[in-house]
C-alpha cells in the first residue's frame, strides 16, 4: 500500500520537475513547481514526518513560491515567452547531471550516510514527531538553530535596509 | 567606480527594476465612480502619480437647448441637471430668470422654496453619504440612508407628483400651494430625521476605520480651493466658510436662522463632517420654514407671453454640491439668446486631480466620493 | 465643527454704492491706475451691485486678473465661472465672461473681453487654476482659443467632434458638422 | 479486508462531512443575507420557499446553468485550475477538524499546524486567478490578496503559539482536552484577539476585503469569473470562514465541550459556538469599513506582531513560573 503511494508522489515529483524546467511560461513552471512541492510534502508523510510535510507545504509552497509568484506576476511574462531557452549548455549541464547521479549512487549504494544509519531516532516511530523534532533543535542542535536564526534575522535587516534606501531621498 | 555608479542608479530611479507603471481606467461603468465619469489614472504600485478625467458621456447641450426655448419651457431641463437635487437646479432657474425680469415673489412661495431646496440637499446628502460610505466599504450605512431618502423623494410625490425629476418651481412663485399633507409629513420627517444622522454617526463619525480611511487624505487648502474654484462643502471643508443662502441670500434664507458648518484640515473627513452638520442644518430650516410659513398666494402676476428686458444676469444659489449658478443673456426675445449653466459638479471635479496625485488608489475613491459629484449637471 | 450663528441680512459693502455711481467705478478707477486704457466698457443690468460689468482690452486680461485678485480693495478670488457667448452680428463675436467674487468685500464682478474669430484671448490659468476645465469647455462649445493654457483639449464633446455646438451658426437639426443656412426660428406656439 | 473496511468507513466519513459541509456552506450565505438584511432593516431575501429558504439552491441552480466564459486573453489552464485551487484547501482542512469526541475524520499529530499548512496554499487560487485573467483589476486584486495572506498567516500562526502552548500538543482533540476546566479564550484574550483579526484578513471579510474591494478593483482577483467558477470562489470563502471559525472554537472555546450541567451532545454545543462566532464575522461585515491596503499592513506589521510576540513571551515565563 505504501510502496504504491510511495511510486505515485515519486513519479508526480518527477513529472511536475519535467514540467517545470520544459515550460517556457515562467508560470506554468513555478506553478509545476509546487505541484512537485505537494508531492514531496506526499512522501514526507510516508516516511513519518508529518511535521516536516506541514513545513514544506507552509514555507516552501504557501510562503517562498508565493513571493516567487509575486514578483513573477509583475514582469511581463509575454516577452520571456519569446525568448530563446536553449543556452547551448546542455554539455555543461549533462556533466553536472551525471556527476550529481553518481554521488547518489554511491552514497545510496553504501545504504545511506553513516551519521544517518547511527541515528538513535527512528522517524515514524517516534511518539510524535513534533515533540522529536523539538526536543532535537533545542537540545543537541541549538547552536546551529541559533546561528541560522541569526542569519535569517541578519538578511532580513538587509533586506530592509535595501528597500528604505530607495524610498527615503 | 562602477561600484559607486550602479548604487546611484538604484537610488535614483524610484520605480522597482522590471516593473511598469500601470495605468488603470476606472470607469464609465466602474462602480465608484458615480455615473458615466472615468478616470484614467497612472499608477506606480498603488501610487497615482497621474490622472485624468474623460467626461461629456452625459452632454445633452442643455445650454444650447436652453437658448431655443422659452423660459418657462426650460424648467424640465433644470431637472436633469443635478437630478440629485432636481428642487435645487429648479430654483437655480428660476430665481435667475426672475431677477432677469425683477419681480417680486410673494413670501409663501419663498419659504415653500427654501423649504423644499432644503429637502433636497438632504436628499443629495443622503445619496452622496450612502454612496461614500459604501465607497470606502461601510454597507449598512448605504441602506440606512436611503431608507430616509426614500421618505423625502415621498414628500417630493406629495407635493409636486414625482419623485426625482420633480419640476418644482415656476416662474414667479410655484404652480399651485403644496397639500396640507405634505407640511405635515414635512414636519413628521424633520422631528424624526436628526435621531436618523446620529445613526449614522454613530456607524462613522468616531469609527476609527473610518477616521483612518478619511483622515488627512485629499488634503486642500483653503487658498488652493479658492484658487481652483471649488464650493461648496468642498470649499467650507477647508475652513472657508461661505454660502451663498447666507452671503448673497435668496429665497426665504434671510429670514432663516442656520449655521454654515466649516472644516478644519479641508480633507475627506471635514467634508464629511461639513455635509452631517449640514443636514442638521437643513432640518433645522424645515423647521423653521414649517413655523413661519406665512399664509397667502403662492405666485405672483405673471403674464402670459413672458419676454425680459435686453440684457445680462448671473445668479447663483447654494446647490447641495456647490455654487450652481445660472449666467442668461437677453435679446429681450422669448427665447434667452445664452444660457449658462454654472455647474458645481464640473468645477469641483477639476480640482480632482490637485486631490488625488501621490495619493493612494482606494484613496481615489474616498475623494471622488467626497466631491460629490453628478455627472448630469458635470456634463450638461 | 460649526461655531456660532452669524448675523442674518445682508452684509455692508454691495448695496450702498449703487445709488449714484454706476457700480464697479472704484474698481474701474483702481484698474485705470495701474493699466490705464484697459476699460474699455462699463455697464451693470438696471444698476445692480453684482451685475457690475467690465470690459477689459483682450491682451490686458491677466495683468488686470491678478490686479483685481490681489488688490486688497478688490480680492476677487473665486473665479466663480468662466463662460463664453457667440454675437455673430458683432465685429468682435466671442465674448469671453469671467464672473468674480471677493470673499473679503462679499462682491461680484463681471469682466468681459472681446475677441475677433480665430484670436487667441490670454488664459487666466496662471491668475486662478480654476480657469482650466471652465476653458477647455469654452475651446470646446464655442472654439475660441485660449493663449497660455497648459492643457487646451476638448472637454465634453469627443475630441474628433470637428465643430462648436454653442456657436449661433451651429445648426439645430441633423449633425453639427453639416453647414446650416436657415435663419434661427424664433417663434414659438403662435 | 480491514484496510477496505477502514477506507470505507473514512469514505463514508468524509462524504458525510463534505455533504454537511457544503449544505452548510450554502446555508452561510443565505444567512449572511439574512442578517445582514436585518440589520439594515430589509428583509432579504423571501422569494425561494418560506422566507426566501430554498435560495441558496436556487443560486447553486442558476450559478451551473450560467455560461462559463473564459476570456480570449486569459491563460486557460490557469483560469481553469484557479477555482480549484481556492476550494479544495478550503476543504481538505475540515479532515483534521473534530466536531465531537468521536466524530472526526482523522486524527493527526500535527492537526492545526496541517490546517495551517493547507490554508497557507489557498492563496495559490487566489495568484493564479489574478494573473490568469489577464485583466488589471484581477492582478491587482491578487496581488493586494498575496501581500495580505502572506502577511496575516503569520500572525495567525502566532497567536495560535500561546494556546498550543498551554495544550502542549498539536492534536486537535488533545487541545480540546486541555479545556476541560476553563476555556483557553480566558488564558489566553490576547492571542484570541489577533486570531480573530488575522482570521478576518486570512478569509477576505470586511474589513480586510481588500481583495475583493468592489469599489476600487470592481471584484478583484475573481472580477473575470462567472457561473461555477465563480461560485466555487465564493465557496470557498464561505467554507474558509467555517475553517476558521471552526479553529477559534477548537482552540480558544472549548471544542465540543459544553457546560457540565446543560446535557446537550457535543456536536451541538460545537455548533452553537460555530454559529456565534460566524455570527461576528457577519455582524462586522455590516458595521464596518474597509481598511486601506497599507493601514492594513500597518496595522499587522506595528500593532499585531509585537502583540502576539508578547503574548507568547508571557505565556512562556508565567508556564515557566507557575506551571
Amino acid at each position: 500500500m505504501e510502496l504504491v503511494f510511495f511510486y505515485l508522489f515519486a513519479a508526480g515529483i518527477v513529472g511536475a520537475s519535467l514540467l517545470m524546467v520544459t515550460r517556457a511560461n515562467v508560470i506554468h513552471a513555478a506553478l509545476s513547481l509546487v505541484l512537485a512541492f505537494l508531492f514531496m510534502a506526499g512522501l514526507f508523510v510516508l516516511a513519518g514526518a508529518e511535521f516536516l510535510a506541514g513545513v514544506q507545504i507552509l514555507i516552501y509552497a504557501g510562503g517562498i513560491m508565493v513571493l516567487y509568484l509575486f514578483s513573477i506576476m509583475l514582469m511581463n511574462v509575454g516577452v520571456a515567452v519569446r525568448l530563446r531557452q536553449w543556452h547551448r549548455q546542455s554539455a555543461l549541464a549533462l556533466a553536472a547531471a551525471l556527476l550529481l547521479a553518481a554521488e547518489v549512487w554511491v552514497v545510496l549504494g553504501r545504504g545511506g550516510y553513516p551519521a544517518a544509519q547511527a541515528w538513535s531516532w527512528r522517524l515514524g516511530q517516534t511518539p510524535g514527531n513534533v515533540e522529536a523534532l523539538g526536543q532535537v533543535l533545542y537540545t543537541k542542535f541549538l547552536f546551529p538553530f541559533e546561528v541560522a536564526s541569526v542569519l535569517l534575522l541578519a538578511a532580513m535587516i538587509g533586506a530592509i535596509v535595501l528597500a528604505k534606501r530607495q524610498i527615503t531621498r | 567606480m562602477f561600484e559607486v555608479e550602479s548604487s546611484t542608479r538604484i537610488e535614483r530611479s524610484s520605480v522597482m527594476p522590471g516593473t511598469e507603471e500601470l495605468i488603470i481606467n476606472m470607469g464609465p461603468q466602474h462602480p465608484s465612480t458615480h455615473g458615466v465619469l472615468r478616470v484614467i489614472l497612472r499608477l506606480d504600485g498603488e501610487t497615482v502619480t497621474d490622472c485624468d478625467c474623460d467626461i461629456g458621456f452625459l452632454h445633452r447641450g442643455t445650454e444650447k437647448i436652453g437658448e431655443n426655448i422659452t423660459y418657462t419651457m426650460f424648467i424640465p431641463y433644470t431637472d436633469r441637471l443635478d437630478y440629485i437635487a432636481a428642487p435645487s437646479s429648479n430654483l437655480a432657474w428660476v430665481t435667475a430668470v426672475e431677477k432677469l425680469f425683477g419681480w417680486e415673489i410673494p413670501m409663501r412661495a419663498h419659504y415653500i422654496r427654501s423649504l423644499v431646496a432644503e429637502f433636497s440637499r438632504i436628499s443629495s446628502h443622503l445619496l452622496w453619504l450612502a454612496t461614500h460610505a459604501l465607497d470606502i466599504g461601510a454597507m449598512t450605512v448605504f441602506l440606512w440612508c436611503f431608507r430616509e431618502r426614500e421618505m423625502v423623494l415621498d414628500l417630493f410625490e406629495t407635493a409636486f407628483g414625482a419623485r426625482l425629476t420633480v419640476n418644482a418651481f415656476r416662474l414667479g412663485g410655484l404652480f399651485q400651494d403644496v397639500p396640507q399633507k405634505f407640511l405635515d409629513l414635512s414636519q413628521e420627517f424633520a422631528d424624526l430625521f436628526p435621531g436618523r444622522i446620529g445613526d449614522y454617526e454613530t456607524l462613522l463619525t468616531d469609527n476609527r476605520i473610518w477616521l483612518q480611511r478619511t483622515r488627512g487624505i485629499g488634503v486642500i487648502s483653503a487658498d488652493d480651493a479658492i484658487d481652483l474654484s471649488l464650493t461648496g462643502p468642498v470649499l467650507r471643508g477647508s475652513g472657508v466658510r461661505w454660502d451663498i443662502r447666507r452671503a448673497e441670500p435668496y429665497a426665504a434664507y434671510p429670514y432663516l436662522d442656520f449655521v454654515v458648518p466649516v472644516g478644519e484640515n479641508g480633507d475627506v473627513y471635514d467634508r464629511y463632517l461639513v455635509r452631517i452638520e449640514e443636514m442638521r442644518q437643513s432640518t433645522r430650516i424645515i423647521q423653521q420654514c414649517l413655523a413661519q410659513l406665512p399664509k397667502g398666494p403662492v405666485s405672483c402676476k405673471v403674464p402670459r407671453t413672458i419676454k425680459p428686458p435686453a440684457g445680462e444676469v448671473y445668479h447663483s444659489i447654494e446647490n447641495p454640491k456647490g455654487e450652481f449658478g445660472f449666467y442668461l443673456v437677453s435679446d429681450g426675445s422669448e427665447t434667452p439668446y445664452r444660457v449658462r449653466i454654472r455647474p458645481p459638479s464640473f468645477v469641483n471635479l477639476g480640482g480632482l486631480k490637485k486631490l488625488v496625485l501621490g495619493g493612494l488608489v482606494a484613496d481615489v475613491v474616498a475623494i471622488i466620493g467626497s466631491i460629490d459629484i453628478v455627472l448630469g449637471e458635470c456634463d450638461r | 465643527m460649526p461655531d456660532e450663528a452669524q448675523s442674518n441680512g445682508q452684509e455692508e459693502g454691495s448695496a450702498p454704492a449703487a445709488a449714484q455711481a454706476p457700480p464697479a467705478q472704484d474698481l474701474r478707477e483702481l484698474v485705470e491706475r495701474e493699466y490705464a486704457g484697459t476699460i474699455l466698457e462699463q455697464s451693470a443690468y438696471k444698476d445692480m451691485a453684482d451685475e457690475a460689468t467690465l470690459v477689459v482690452r483682450l491682451d490686458a486680461l491677466p495683468q488686470v486678473g491678478s490686479l483685481l485678485r490681489d488688490h486688497p480693495s478688490a480680492r476677487f478670488r473665486l473665479l466663480s465661472d468662466l463662460t463664453a457667448a457667440h454675437f455673430p452680428a458683432e465685429e468682435r463675436p466671442f465674448h469671453v465672461v469671467y464672473h468674480l467674487y471677493s470673499f473679503d468685500h462679499n462682491r461680484r464682478l463681471r469682466l468681459k473681453v472681446k475677441a475677433h474669430e480665430g484670436e487667441q484671448v490670454p488664459s487666466v490659468v496662471s491668475v486662478w487654476s480654476g480657469a482650466n476645465w471652465m476653458e477647455r469647455e469654452v475651446f470646446d462649445l464655442f472654439g475660441v482659443s485660449f493663449k497660455g493654457h497648459p492643457d487646451l483639449r476638448r472637454i465634453l464633446l469627443p475630441e474628433d467632434w470637428g465643430s462648436h455646438p454653442l456657436r449661433k451658426d451651429y445648426p439645430l437639426e441633423g449633425r453639427g458638422e453639416r453647414v446650416y443656412t436657415k435663419p434661427r426660428r424664433k417663434e414659438y406656439g403662435e | 479486508m480491514e484496510i477496505a473496511a477502514e477506507a470505507v468507513i473514512a469514505l463514508v466519513k468524509i462524504a458525510v462531512v463534505l455533504g454537511v459541509v457544503s449544505l452548510v456552506v450554502a446555508y452561510l450565505t443565505y444567512l449572511e443575507r439574512k442578517i445582514i438584511a436585518h440589520i439594515q432593516q430589509r428583509l432579504g431575501p423571501m422569494r425561494v420557499g418560506w422566507h426566501g429558504l430554498l435560495q441558496p439552491i436556487a443560486d447553486g441552480v442558476k450559478l451551473f446553468l450560467k455560461e462559463d466564459i473564459i476570456p480570449d486573453k486569459a491563460d486557460k489552464v490557469v483560469f481553469v485550475i484557479a477555482p480549484i485551487m481556492v476550494l479544495v484547501p478550503a476543504f481538505v482542512e475540515y479532515s483534521v477538524l473534530p466536531f465531537s469526541s468521536t466524530f472526526y475524520i482523522t486524527q493527526v499529530n500535527i492537526g492545526i499546524f496541517f490546517i495551517l499548512a493547507v490554508s497557507s496554499l489557498g492563496v495559490f487560487g487566489i495568484v493564479m486567478a489574478g494573473w490568469a485573467s489577464n485583466s488589471k483589476y484581477s492582478l491587482l486584486g491578487a496581488l493586494r490578496s498575496a501581500a495580505q495572506m502572506l502577511s496575516y498567516e503569520i500572525f495567525l500562526g502566532f497567536s495560535l503559539i500561546g494556546p498550543l502552548m498551554l495544550a502542549g500538543s498539536l492534536n486537535m482533540q488533545k487541545i480540546v482536552e486541555a479545556q476541560s476546566d476553563v476555556w483557553f479564550v480566558f488564558y489566553q484574550p490576547l492571542a484570541f484577539v489577533v486570531f480573530f483579526i488575522a482570521a478576518l484578513a486570512e478569509t477576505n471579510r470586511v474589513p480586510f476585503d481588500l481583495p475583493e474591494a468592489e469599489t476600487e478593483l470592481v471584484a478583484g482577483f475573481h472580477t473575470e469569473y462567472s457561473g461555477m467558477k465563480f461560485a466555487f470562489f465564493f465557496l470557498a470563502e464561505y467554507a474558509n470562514i467555517m475553517v476558521t471559525s471552526s479553529v477559534a472554537v477548537t482552540l480558544f472555546f472549548g471544542g465540543w465541550k459544553g457546560i457540565s450541567w446543560i446535557p446537550l451532545p457535543g456536536f451541538v454545543w460545537y455548533a452553537l459556538k460555530l454559529g456565534a462566532i460566524i455570527f461576528v464575522f457577519i455582524w462586522l461585515r455590516a458595521t464596518l469599513p474597509r481598511y486601506r491596503y497599507d493601514q492594513l499592513m500597518r496595522l499587522g506589521w506595528k500593532f499585531m506582531f509585537p502583540l502576539v510576540m508578547a503574548n507568547i513571551f508571557l505565556t512562556g515565563l508565567v508556564k515557566y513560573l507557575f506551571l
